[in-house]
């Protein structure tokens, strides 16, 4: 077990288990703010481990989950928009500190793999996870105020 | 020495009781569900227990996968790729599936008005 | 059957159920153990038809005939949704008012929208090199589309998403692939075998045989089988409403 | 130890699947999924099974709880509607 295998055990165990416990319990708003955690945690883990196991092709998998984790939240931001209008959820704090753990991760692996093509798709893979992920943080807190039905 | 190899008992067996236990969960979801979206679901996590039991059927200590665009072949143990490609097709049929019994969930709630299993079976009786 | 005897009935069953799994669970080859002769066997057939991942070779070379009918029954399922979700006819079809959606949503949709068809379609292709193929990248390509639903409203996707053209492309796609098959037979091979083409150079994009070209249609057919059934969905969540005339 | 991270996601796959029964709102559930799906996704990949994860990550992040609150959406309209008749 190497230095990054261990860190992307840190960052899992850590993202995994604060997702399960805020996405199984309380009310509707945190759920969501929980589900679009889970993808701003474990994209990260995922890079980490793609480093550990030193396997480049294992990229592909946190660039669909940077892709595809914001489009699930918005799923639910859009469907559960009426719910959502009267919790408002915020949780402004926790969503930067996510984007800067997976901006941190990216930089750390950019300078470790030095100029190439792999660090221009580590840096579409932080772009997408931290775009995706203050945007579905907007999105599920008022993102969609005439949705009626539509 | 006793609980080094207890521990390496339990990491052996660990993955293959996980998937049991994920399948048991999923069927008493199934069999005390009130609402056929929620059995769907239920399903739906019975379905994940089978991909877990293939790969853990699969896995080689200290392997990769056998995917060589980025390796030279033969420079590391690969772990099996038939369950792999298995596991692969049942992921998206089984998601198709899913969406089968969702659209009879939506023409059932059309006809009877309700999705709970118990109002239909007194609907009918 | 009164809930209570139903649930001492699963707990009963399920307890027997469980005793024999973890029976069976002890018996197993431990977790992590060297033995795998099947999968020796197909990495080394695999590298043999210059194809670098091993999956995709079992998919659409080793075991293609298989994945014919995992598509059949993809093809069974949609089949199977487009009836049961098809417009009743005490029901007709309210097309939704435009909604309203914040600004910078709207627009990440439509930046992220041509990034993701890119993504899918970069998967399907690099399907017998990289890991991803035909079942992933047709289900991203599929998702992509769905953005503009998300990021702006019903009537937008139904511009860019012609689902009679999906429908179609849908059984095309599943013919290409028997098509493809029984040109095996015709070159005097077995059906879907891969002696049609020349194996070409490994880890390159035409490398396999005719495994690219198996997999291009297990793409299409996914994608476009995942656009009609969530165009079904669709049109039963947002439009068609109960009680005839309007 | 190799093995932590391996056993950290059949930890978090076990506990998301109990959570995933055990809310009964299908709403609350869908998201649960979701977030099983990303474990799933996970689990593949510390199993070296990067294919089936992408397969997972493709099916499960989106597309099923896309699916799940589409009914969801439906059979409430529908039911809305039957109430509204009544009265």
């Amino acid at each position: 077990m190497n230095g990054w295998i261990l860190a992307a055990t840190v960052v899992l165990a850590v993202g995994l288990g604060t997702t399960l416990w805020g996405v199984a319990t309380g009310p509707l708003g945190r759920r969501v703010v929980a589900q679009n955690l889970s993808t701003a945690l474990v994209c990260p883990g995922l890079l980490l481990l793609s480093q550990g196991y030193d396997r480049t092709s294992y990229v592909d998998l946190a660039l669909l989950l940077a892709l595809l984790g914001p489009v699930g939240t918005l799923v639910f931001a859009r469907l559960l928009a009426d719910e959502l209008a009267e919790e408002q959820p915020r949780a402004w704090g926790l969503t930067w500190a996510a984007a800067g753990l997976g901006a941190v991760v990216v930089a750390v692996l950019c300078a470790v793999t030095g100029p190439g093509r792999s660090m221009v798709k580590l840096l579409i893979v932080g772009a997408l996870l931290v775009g995706g992920n203050l945007l579905a943080s907007r999105a599920m807190s008022g993102g969609f105020p005439g949705v009626s039905r539509g | 020495m006793g609980s080094e190899s207890a521990v390496t008992a339990v990491t052996h067996v660990l993955p293959y009781l996980v998937a049991a236990y994920v399948f048991l969960v999923g069927c008493y979801g199934l069999a005390t569900s009130r609402n056929l979206i929620h059995a769907v679901g239920c399903l739906a996590v019975c379905q994940s227990a089978t991909y877990v039991l293939l790969l853990a059927v699969g896995y080689r200590d200290g392997g990769t996968a056998p995917v060589f665009s980025d390796i030279r072949p033969g420079s590391r143990p690969v772990v099996d790729p038939v369950v792999q490609a298995l596991t692969l097709t049942d992921v998206v049929v089984g998601a198709t599936v899913t969406a089968l019994l969702l659209a009879l969930t939506v023409q059932i709630a059309k006809r009877h008005g309700t999705v709970d299993p118990d109002e239909l079976r007194e609907l009918r009786g | 059957m009164n809930p209570r005897a139903r649930l001492w009935l699963v707990v009963l069953g399920g307890g027997g159920l469980a005793a024999l799994l973890v029976a069976a669970c002890l018996r197993l080859p431990a977790f992590g153990g060297p033995w795998h002769p099947y999968g020796d066997r197909a990495v080394r057939a695999a590298l043999a038809r210059h194809i670098a991942n091993t999956i995709a070779s079992v998919n659409f070379d080793q075991r293609a005939f298989d994945t014919m009918g995992e598509m059949t029954i993809l093809f069974a399922a949609v089949l199977g949704c487009v009836v049961l979700l098809r417009q009743a006819r005490d029901e007709h079809r309210d097309p939704p008012e435009p909604c309203e959606v914040a600004a910078p949503v709207r627009r990440y949709a439509l930046v992220v929208l041509p990034i993701a068809l890119v993504t899918g379609l970069y998967v399907i292709a690099h399907g017998q090199l990289s890991p991803g193929g035909g079942f992933q990248g047709g289900v991203v390509a599929a998702t992509a589309l769905h953005l503009m639903y998300l990021g702006a409203d019903y009537a937008a996707l139904e511009r860019i998403r012609p689902v009679e053209a999906f429908e179609i492309g849908d059984a095309l796609s599943a013919s290409a692939y028997l098509v493809l098959g029984f040109a095996g037979v015709l070159a005097g091979g077995a059906f879907l075998a891969n002696t049609l083409l020349p194996y070409g150079t490994f880890n390159t994009l035409s490398s396999g045989g005719t495994v690219p070209l198996l997999n291009a249609a297990i793409g299409m057919e996914v994608a476009s089988a995942v656009v009609v059934l969530l165009a079904r969905f669709l049109d039963q969540a947002v439009e068609i409403e109960e009680g005839s005339g309007s | 130890m190799a093995d932590a991270v391996v056993v950290v996601a059949l930890l978090a796959v076990a506990g998301l699947a109990t959570a995933a029964v055990a809310n009964r709102d299908p709403a609350r559930q869908a998201l649960v999924l979701a977030v099983l799906g990303t474990a799933l996704a996970v689990l593949f990949t510390v199993l070296q099974a990067p294919d089936v994860g992408l397969s997972q990550l493709a099916v499960g992040s989106a597309l099923t709880p896309l699916l799940i609150m589409l009914s969801v959406r439906k059979v409430r309209r529908r039911s809305a509607h039957g109430k509204d008749s009544k009265q």
